[in-house]
């Protein structure tokens, strides 16, 4: 690891500051008169970076059940992102004292009793904190057993694997299911699990590019990663995108072509209502369009400034979506785009990149 | 359809030298032109005929359809008082009788060992002539009235010898003139006014489906149905087995069969004492000879919970214009006439003549045969003394219980003469057998109702070589007081009841306006004061034992809605009707009721064999709890031997179960029997039905509206838009006409006379037991009946909903349907590839598939209409909300420059219904009925959480207290 | 212009002395030299190196011209006879753009069948001087070149199992 | 990927020569008792297909509400099995996993035939098989063209399309074994192996372009497969029936196909592997491998199914309730649990070492598998279908000998082609194996 400390120092400042503006203006959104302003942009950075850490993971373990050799550079690079996996479920506690204004069906719009057994807030919070709770303590475990057995003290952990995939399926299923779905309860559908921990994945993928461009440069050693991994990992991206895509549209079109108003209403709201529609486009444009038209030829993929910047816009695409999905459902009627928002996001990045930062104390990239 | 160019050229020449007189072989006399005095028949253009429909003695004003030669249509006459428009299904089926594979072509002699000769008139008429004999000659006919049984009784006298016109018919009006005879000491009839009534309790009385007059019945009672400010008729029903007519009422509660009296007769006293007030002459002796009766020996007798014969009694009391009508139960012992007396005691007391009654002292409107006499006419042949008889419209060895002793008694008489349309078991024995017109094909005047006078005309020409019966009776013997011809002597007729119901007018011209009208009616009816009560009344009253009921089980035999008493089951569209309460098709089961069901454990399906008064009969078993424990009941209809190609001959005939007891004071057949014996037999018969759950399961298919929350919605004119959802695909405008239908559900009695108009209309193909079991039914329109949950169920016509957002449009891969400028759901046949895959996608299940190529033998393919095109197999089809009728409708208002209006189209199904349920119009038109009924506060769409947006729009029924 | 130039067929049943050859000839610059092999060879794609195949642009090409056809075709035909079905608009894209996916990948795939045939130069019918055993498992190469490239190149194939060499008129 | 070796040690490319044209000598006596076995499967389809064209679809068990029997059943299963051929030799290509070069022509050969079996069963289910080709996008006499907002018609596109580009993958892939096969025989075959080899000489300026074309091609398989397979699930998902109206389809649909294709692929590599003595080409790792395919995508298929009923529950629609009520414990409720146990339960078993490493006990999971993706298409279909929206039209549905005599049919059509390619072409890849072994001796490490 190079000890380029002069930079590591003033990016610690930096995060360090962002994360004190984020806690302030949580703070303060929460105590305005219109609490669910902050309490819907926190969620929606909170599904994000979660997801995005939870994908470092999944990546490794991925490369570990397909015993594929050609990601075993990146692969340390995917794993230091696992390290905001304690703070998010710190963020998920916090997040309990906002749930009022976060979710309708506790006061605004009531639901029928069947319901009620499966959307209460203990219920709810419970299993979510013991999900996430059981995902985190896996995946630090799995990341630990994996080093080792690069070092040929145990045998791989291929197993270990398996089992942490299906749980993330499976958790970040019900996740979906209740921070997304849930805030319009008589909407459905039953992609929303599939497409929520695909995103997350895309997502992953998109931030360990730009880590390991951004290490590549700064911190990591100079021949840390070939042209090759970065053509490989461009060519996965391009594969996600399209996949993603498909999961989008396939829930898109089923929903069009039903017209059934329990389900176009969540539609309508946010492909035909003025404020959201330029939104909804710009996630799609930035999600797959971008990605699709630069990745395309070979060039695209090895130029890391190139897949960089598609990685950035990739992130910011996925940002939007899940913004898209989340807010209209909260507060349908008004968009808001302001220092809250800017502040309780870059919070988050901040925290991110703190805890990234921590987590490559503990997990060193091998040289 | 096998109709060349040369045969529709040569039915357009017989047509029009039809234009002479009517009968053809008759000398060439001045023409009377038909309907429009056409110069020339133009082909292609619908030609109206008005005449009456003689399926059962109701006798409803019909129009008959004729295009190019072929009646293709009947629709009941708009102006006609007894049908006023609407068609009973049995009316609607009257064309299978006319065009059906088994009509009797020209005259047979059947010899002594059976063998068929088929003679040409001449020579059977000669035959016939020669064979006469000097001695008794009697024409056994059903019920006959107006000019036909004038000139056969006119004929008959003129005959040497004492001579008779037996009239059997064993469903018929005669208790109401007995009873009044014993109530009132007069022989006058009773006619019931359902419209004027506020709450009408019926017992036994199906007046939807074969009671007295169920067109008539069924409109007034629709009228009394409506909410008019703030009140609507409550309807209550008390019977020994359930019914059409009981599923429509309010509550209905199943009774012990001859309790029937007793109850009735505690609810006079009930009222008597509750109305101390109005002024019912002999107050004393009516409470003295009522004293014994009470509610609670009612209760206990008929097994009706006490409060719930409380709330009729004070209801009834309450009620200002109420009205009791006894039907079934006159035939349910041979002391069946009690109860209809009970009724009219009731009914007295009440206070309901002169308001919801009115008594006609015309004592000649029923002369049928009571069937004690029958059985005295029957012996007087197996003692031959009968020397001639004559059969006509009627078959006693199928619908009369004595089928041997009969069978034996014709053997004796030595010449029996059969005038038939097609064959039936009675005719079978006959030694000649003449054809004869169908009530289509020939001239006549009926008087069903007093003061009524149906015009009966031919609307084609005869399809076969037969003749009125008239007509032969006058060329076998010319009788001195009638004049040599039917047709003469329908004119003089026609002339004498000019004279008596307008004096003033001639009877040439007007003889034109009289053939458009389809008769002449006075309209004010002779109507008597209420008369005072007779005195031997109450001795009667005093003489009425306990009666006593049996343990074991009874058998009832029902009057079918389908087959009345047996006389439609050789028309495939009867059969294929689904059953007014089970949608059981091509089958009449006998319905049980669990107890008995599980006594000898059966279940649905199995075959039981019944057998009574040493006959035994085979039919699968229905297993209802519709019906009194101890009773088990059966629709007449099946186990016909000798009834044509489309009878159920499997199933046995239940009439034949009968004993010969008679009614005590009418005579009348008893449609009861105590000793019934049910065996299981290995056997068992799937029956089919059409309809998959009886039950909702909370999908508010049919919905209702309490009426205190319906009169205060009324009240204040409340409405409310149907289609509110938010929309993500563009609207799409329809700029003229934008045609929908309103369907009331509080109207609706699920009676089919619009499903069986609709297989009329739009040659809908007939698929056989076989197939219906398999589902593959056709009907573009279905009854489905849903259990409301708290024991009633209700009806709902369900047709395609021509959606704006048509689920099955999309899906079609060949633009085969797609959606009209006009609102319409188009289905294009001849695009159709049959992927079947619209089918699937409608919620409705509207949708019909052609899985088998369909097949109209000679006759009946000439009853196909010309203007539907003949689907063929592989292709999807369903309502078109009759679009045929819509483009002629526009062309037509093309012609004279307007719009269409409102009214000018009908479908076939609103047409045909009795109770006006179905509503048709163009919602852009804002004066149309439709429009205002659309925002009805009771209007609702089915299935509008999908967003069909359907064009079919329903109105909530009111569901009473 | 015809002219005559000799053709050397060389064939090789040992890989690692035919790969020698082929690392030798490497140098010779602009050589017309066509290699077979029973199997694709990485190394000799390294060492006789050629510009990236026009196949590509066959398929692109093919693609676009999908994409295109798979939205006017539907287009047009909705526009030229309008009928509305299950209330949707007329122009329904959503399902158009599965119609012109579709397409794009069968014109895409029609397009690199094509661009391949044509690249490859393949349904001619003609195996002029080709060895049966040059499908097995044996590599060869057939060299044309005037008589003093031929002397240069001579000593090259000093190890191959078979040289032949011949005249052919080639025109230039 | 990986380094495996996945051929018997010690093979070269002149045994691979030998062992692969083994298949193509002259047929022995049991392959023409095969082959009149097929034929007869094949008459006996054709009858029942005939009858039901004159006398009417009656003769089929379709009645009102089930209008759609086990035609659609078939028509997805064989779409099913084909795309397994296209997941092994495009999208494993693209992975470049090493164990697909053994397996991917007799896939591919899998899937041409399955797709033209599966083309068959759209127009045997019309009620009007002769107008079948107003499905085709072309203007009738008063130029009404086809609906393209129809679910249908993109079936017509997609199966068309996947039909043309398999093909067309197939026989390019083909082009350098029939040269081999060209060079080792002469006379008619020689002249029959030439015209499909198209004159292929095997010069590096050829293989450069077929390796371009070759990976292009894979490219565009890959999303092909998923898309014609979405539409086929779309066929059901675009309808608004309940069971059926359900977003999950597609990746459902997708997973469902490739699970039943690998299985399918395990059932018929297991007799052809004993029949062609092919063992040493196609060894136990391959079927691993494609055990562990099948399990994914049996977690995948498990994973829908849960889903579906979560959201059933979840949805508090009384529709949707009703609907995956009635599929589990209704009429056909043995069947949907027959289904239950073959997809989710017993692939499960693959996880232990033991049985991934069975190959017979894989040949046997492998034809429990495929009953179980049949009987999911049928119970999706049927139970959707017998009891949806409207009570009244709840009815039930039951194959007649005609549909099941169009099954066997169909099976007999699919198994002849398949003997015949077997017997006509090479079975395995000669010139992928070759270059793989190639690679393995003396490409040295480079990737």
């Amino acid at each position: 690891m190079k000890e380029n400390n002069a930079l590591v120092k003033n990016i610690r400042i930096i995060t360090g500051a962002l994360i004190v503006a984020g806690i302030v203006f949580v703070v303060l959104g929460a105590r305005s008169n219109e609490p669910s302003r902050m309490w819907q942009i926190y969620l929606v950075n909170f599904l994000l970076w979660t997801g995005v850490a939870q994908a470092g993971a999944i990546f490794s373990a991925v490369l570990e059940i397909t015993n594929a050799r050609w990601g075993s550079r990146m692969r340390s690079v995917a794993e230091s992102l696992v390290s905001f996996l304690p703070v998010s479920i710190v963020l998920l506690l916090i997040m309990i004292i906002g749930s009022p204004h976060i979710f309708p069906w506790i006061s605004k719009v009531e639901i029928p009793a069947a319901k009620q057994i499966y959307l209460n807030l203990p219920f709810l919070y419970g299993r979510n904190l013991l999900g996430m709770g059981l995902l985190t303590f896996l995946s630090i475990v799995f990341i630990n057993k994996r080093r080792s057995a690069d070092t040929g003290l145990i045998e791989r952990p291929r197993k270990f694997a398996v089992v942490l995939l299906i749980l993330y399926a499976v958790i970040y299923t019900f996740v979906a299911f209740d921070f997304i779905m849930s805030l319009s309860p008589h909407w459905y559908s039953t992609i929303m699990g599939m497409h929520f921990f695909t995103a997350c994945f895309y997502t992953g993928l998109s931030v360990i590019l730009m880590s390991a461009v951004f290490g590549r440069w700064h911190l990591f050693p100079a021949d840390f990663m070939r042209d090759k991994d970065f053509h490989d990992l461009g060519k996965l991206l391009f594969g996600f995108a399209i996949f993603w895509m498909s999961l989008v549209w396939s829930q898109f079109l089923v929903i069009w072509y039903g017209n059934m108003p329990e389900e176009t209403e969540f539609l309508h709201l946010r492909f035909y209502e003025h404020p959201w529609q330029t939104m909804t486009w710009s996630f799609i444009i930035l999600g797959f369009f971008v990605p699709l038209i630069i990745l395309l030829n070979k060039k695209g993929k090895t130029n890391q400034i190139v897949s960089s910047i598609v990685a950035t816009l990739i992130l910011l695409g996925s940002f939007v979506h899940l913004y898209v999905l989340v807010v209209p459902s909260i507060t349908p009627h008004h968009l808001y785009i302001g220092i809250q928002e800017f502040a309780v996001s870059l919070g988050f990045i901040g925290l991110f990149i703190l805890s990234h930062d921590v987590g490559l104390k503990y997990w060193p990239i091998p040289d | 359809m096998k109709f060349s160019r040369r045969s529709f050229l040569k039915s357009l020449g017989a047509l029009s030298f039809a234009m002479a007189p009517p009968v053809t072989r008759g000398p060439l006399q001045q023409l009377y032109p038909k309907l429009i005095p056409a110069e020339e028949i133009i082909p292609g253009m619908p030609y109206w005929y008005a005449s009456t429909c003689r399926e059962c003695p109701a006798g409803c004003g019909v129009m008959h359809k004729v295009r190019d030669g072929n009646v293709i249509k009947i629709e009941g006459n708009p102006n006609h008082p007894i049908s006023r428009g609407g068609l009973c299904p049995r009316g609607q089926a009257a064309l299978q009788e006319l065009y059906n594979i088994d009509r009797i072509r020209q005259p047979i002699f059947i010899a002594e060992n059976g063998k068929q000769t088929e003679l040409t008139w001449e020579a059977a008429l000669r035959e016939i002539r020669s064979r006469l004999i000097t001695g008794r000659t009697s024409i056994m006919t059903g019920h006959v009235n107006g000019a036909q049984k004038k000139f056969m009784e006119t004929w008959l006298r003129t005959l040497p010898g004492q001579n008779s016109l037996v009239e059997y018919e064993p469903l018929n009006r005669r208790a109401d003139v007995q009873v009044n005879k014993i109530v009132f000491n007069k022989e006058v009839s009773s006619t019931y006014h359902l419209d004027k009534a506020r709450y009408i309790l019926s017992i036994g009385a199906d007046f939807m489906e074969t009671w007295q007059s169920p067109v008539q019945h069924s409109h007034n009672f629709a009228i009394a149905r409506q909410l008019k400010d703030g009140q609507a008729c409550k309807f209550v029903y008390l019977g020994i087995s359930g019914s059409l007519t009981s599923t429509n009422a309010d509550e209905s509660h199943i009774i012990a069969p001859r309790s029937e009296p007793a109850i009735l007769l505690a609810l006079a006293k009930y009222i008597l004492e509750k109305r101390s007030d109005n002024d019912i002459r002999m107050r004393d002796t009516w409470a003295e000879s009522l004293a014994p009766y009470s509610l609670e020996t009612a209760s206990q007798l008929s097994g009706v919970a006490l409060d719930i014969l409380k709330k009729i009694a004070s209801d009834l009391s309450q009620s200002d214009a109420s009205l009791v009508l006894c039907g079934d139960a006159v035939a349910s012992h041979e002391r069946g006439t009690e109860s209809v007396v009970a009724a009219t005691i009731l009914n007295y007391i009440a206070g309901n003549f002169g308001k919801t009654i009115e008594l006609f002292n015309s004592p000649d409107n029923d002369t049928t045969w009571a069937v004690s006499d029958f059985d005295r006419f029957v012996e007087s042949m197996e003692a031959r003394q009968i020397s001639t008889l004559m059969i006509h419209q009627t078959n006693p060895i199928y619908n009369y219980p004595g089928t041997q002793k009969l069978e034996s008694a014709l053997r004796k008489v030595p010449l029996k003469i059969a005038f038939a349309t097609t064959m039936n078991e009675t005719v079978a024995k006959a030694d000649f057998i003449l054809p004869i017109h169908h009530s289509i094909e020939t001239w006549g005047l009926d008087e069903p109702e007093p003061g009524v006078f149906s015009l009966v005309q031919p609307a084609i020409d005869p399809i076969y070589e037969s003749r009125a019966i008239e007509e032969i009776l006058l060329s076998i013997r010319l009788s001195t007081d009638l004049p040599e011809t039917f047709e003469k002597f329908i004119n003089d007729e026609w002339a004498a009841v000019f004279r008596k119901v307008e004096p003033s007018e001639t009877f040439g011209p007007n003889w034109q306006t009289m053939l458009e009208q389809g008769g002449m009616w006075s309209d004010e009816r002779t109507m008597d004061s209420v008369p005072s009560i007779s005195r031997n009344l109450f001795d009667f009253l005093s003489s009425l034992k306990h009666p006593v009921i049996p343990a074991a089980p009874m058998f009832q035999v029902k009057a079918s809605h389908r087959f009345y008493d047996g006389r439609g089951a050789n028309k495939s569209w009867l059969w294929e009707l689904p059953h007014g309460t089970d949608n059981s098709v091509w089958d009449t089961p006998v319905r049980i009721h669990p107890e008995i069901a599980a006594a000898h454990h059966l279940k649905d399906g199995d075959v039981v064999s019944l057998s009574a008064n040493q006959r035994t009969i085979e039919a699968p078993v229905l297993i209802t709890n519709n019906i009194h424990p101890n009773v088990i009941a059966m629709e007449i209809g099946a186990g016909h031997t000798n009834y044509g190609e489309m009878a159920v001959k499997e199933t046995g005939n239940p009439i034949s179960l009968l004993s010969r007891t008679n009614d005590f004071s009418s005579g009348d057949l008893v449609f009861m029997t105590d000793e019934i014996s049910i065996k299981r037999t290995e056997k068992s018969r799937k029956i089919a039905r059409v309809q998959g759950s009886y039950d909702q399961h909370r999908r508010e298919i049919i919905q209702e509206i309490p009426l205190a929350e319906a009169v205060k919605l009324e009240a204040n004119h409340a409405h409310r838009p149907i289609h509110e959802h938010t929309e993500i695909y563009p609207e799409h405008k329809h700029p003229i006409y934008d045609w929908a239908m309103v369907v009331d559900l509080s109207a609706c009695n699920g009676c089919g006379s619009c499903v069986v108009s609709c297989y009329a209309e739009n040659n809908v193909p007939i698929v056989g037991k076989q197939q219906v079991e398999r589902g593959r039914e056709m009907a573009w329109i279905r009854i489905e009946r849903f259990e409301m949950g708290d024991g009633r169920s209700r009806f709902l016509p369900m047709m395609c909903q021509h959606c704006e957002h048509a689920p099955c449009e999309t899906v079609c891969p060949v633009y085969a349907t797609m959606h009209s400028s006009e609102g319409l759901n188009v289905q294009v046949y001849n695009r159709c590839v049959g992927t079947r895959y619209c089918s699937n996608n409608c919620p409705y299940k509207a949708r019909r598939f052609n899985y088998w190529s369909p097949k109209w033998p000679e006759p009946t393919d000439r009853q196909l209409n010309p203007d539907i095109y003949h689907r063929p197999k592989g292709v999807m089809e369903k309502c078109t909300f009759c679009s045929h009728r819509i483009r002629k409708a526009k062309e037509d208002a093309k012609i004279e420059g307007r719009l269409v209006r409102d009214g000018e189209v009908m479908p076939a199904c609103a047409q045909s219904c009795p109770t006006g349920a179905l509503t048709f119009g163009n919602l852009n038109d804002p004066e149309s009925k439709v429009s205002k009924l659309v925002n009805d506060y009771r209007a609702y769409v089915v299935f509008e959480e999908l967003n069909t947006k359907p064009s079919v729009i329903y109105l909530k029924g009111i569901k009473h207290g | 212009m015809i002219s005559v130039k000799n053709r050397l067929k060389a064939v090789y049943n040992d890989y690692t002395k035919f790969i020698k050859a082929i690392d030798k000839l490497s140098g010779f610059v602009d050589l017309d030299i066509e290699v077979f092999s029973p199997m694709p060879l990485h190394e000799v794609f390294e060492l006789l190196p050629q510009k990236p195949s026009g196949v590509r642009w066959f398929t692109f090409s093919g693609a676009i011209l999908g994409i295109i056809i798979g939205f006017a075709f539907p287009i047009y035909t909705v526009l030229d006879w309008p009928l509305i079905t299950g209330g949707k608009p007329l122009v329904t894209v959503q399902a158009f753009i599965i119609i012109a996916f579709e397409l794009m990948i069968l014109f895409g795939a029609g397009f690199t069948l094509l661009g391949l045939l044509f690249h490859a130069k393949l349904p001619r019918q003609s195996l002029a001087n080709y060895d049966p055993k040059f499908s097995e498992n044996s590599f060869g190469m057939i060299i044309k070149a005037d008589d003093d490239e031929l002397e240069k190149l001579r000593p090259i194939f000093s190890e191959a199992d078979d040289v032949v060499v011949d005249t052919v008129e080639v025109d230039v | 990927m990986d380094k495996e070796n996945y051929f018997a040690p010690a093979l070269t490319a002149a045994d691979i020569n030998s062992r692969v044209a083994y298949s193509t000598q002259k047929p022995g006596v049991k392959f023409y008792l095969a082959i009149a076995l097929f034929l007869a499967m094949i008459g006996f389809g054709a009858y029942c297909l005939y009858t039901q064209i004159t006398t009417g679809m009656g003769v089929a068990g379709m009645n009102n509400p089930v209008a759609w029997g086990i035609y659609l059943t078939n028509f997805v299963f064989w779409v099913g099995i084909a795309h397994s051929g296209t997941l092994i030799s495009a999208i494993l290509f693209l992975f470049r996993s090493r164990w697909r070069t053994s397996v991917n022509r007799i896939a591919e050969a899998m899937t041409v035939f399955a797709v033209m079996m599966a083309g068959l069963f759209p127009l045997i289910h019309l009620g009007r098989i002769w107008f079948c080709y107003w499905l085709f996008p072309y203007p009738n006499a008063r130029t009404l063209w086809v609906n393209f907002r129809s679910p249908l018609n993109w079936d017509v596109f997609a199966v068309s399309t996947y039909m043309t580009v398999s093909t067309l993958f197939f026989i390019v892939g083909m082009i350098p074994d029939m040269a081999v096969l060209r060079d080792r025989f002469t006379g008619v075959k020689n002249k029959i192996y030439g015209i499909f080899a198209m004159g292929w000489r095997g010069t590096h300026k050829q293989w450069h372009h077929y390796e371009t074309a070759y990976m292009l091609f894979a490219a565009l398989a890959t999303p092909l497969v998923i898309s014609v397979h979405s539409i086929v699930s779309w066929d059901f998902a675009m309808s608004i029936l309940p069971g059926w109206h359900s977003t999950i389809f597609a990746p459902y649909f997708v997973s469902g196909a490739i699970f039943s294709g690998c299985a399918m692929v395990i059932t018929i590599l297991y007799p052809l592997r004993k029949i062609f003595k092919l063992e040493d080409l196609i060894t136990k790792k391959h079927f691993t491998r494609l055990a562990q395919m099948m399990l994914l995508t049996s977690l995948i298929v498990s994973y829908s199914y849960l889903t579906e009923f979560f959201i059933a529950w979840y949805s508090n629609n009384n529709f949707e309730q009703e609907s995956f009520l009635y599929r589990a414990f209704g009429y056909y409720g043995p069947y949907f649990w027959i289904m239950l146990t073959c997809n989710m339960f017993i692939p499960l078993t693959i996880f232990f070492k033991k049985i991934r490493t069975n190959v017979k006990i894989l040949f046997i999971i492998s034809i429990f598998v495929n009953i179980g993706m049949w009987m999911e298409r049928f119970v999706i279909i049927i139970t959707s279908l017998a009891r949806d929206f409207d009570p009244y039209a709840w009815g039930q549905y039951s194959p007649t000998h005609i549909e099941w005599g169009i099954f066997i049919g169909s099976f007999g059509g699919f198994l002849l082609l398949f003997f015949s390619f077997v017997k006509f072409a090479p079975v395995v890849a000669i010139s992928e194996v070759k270059g793989q072994i190639h690679h393995d001796m003396h490409g040295g490490d480079h990737d």
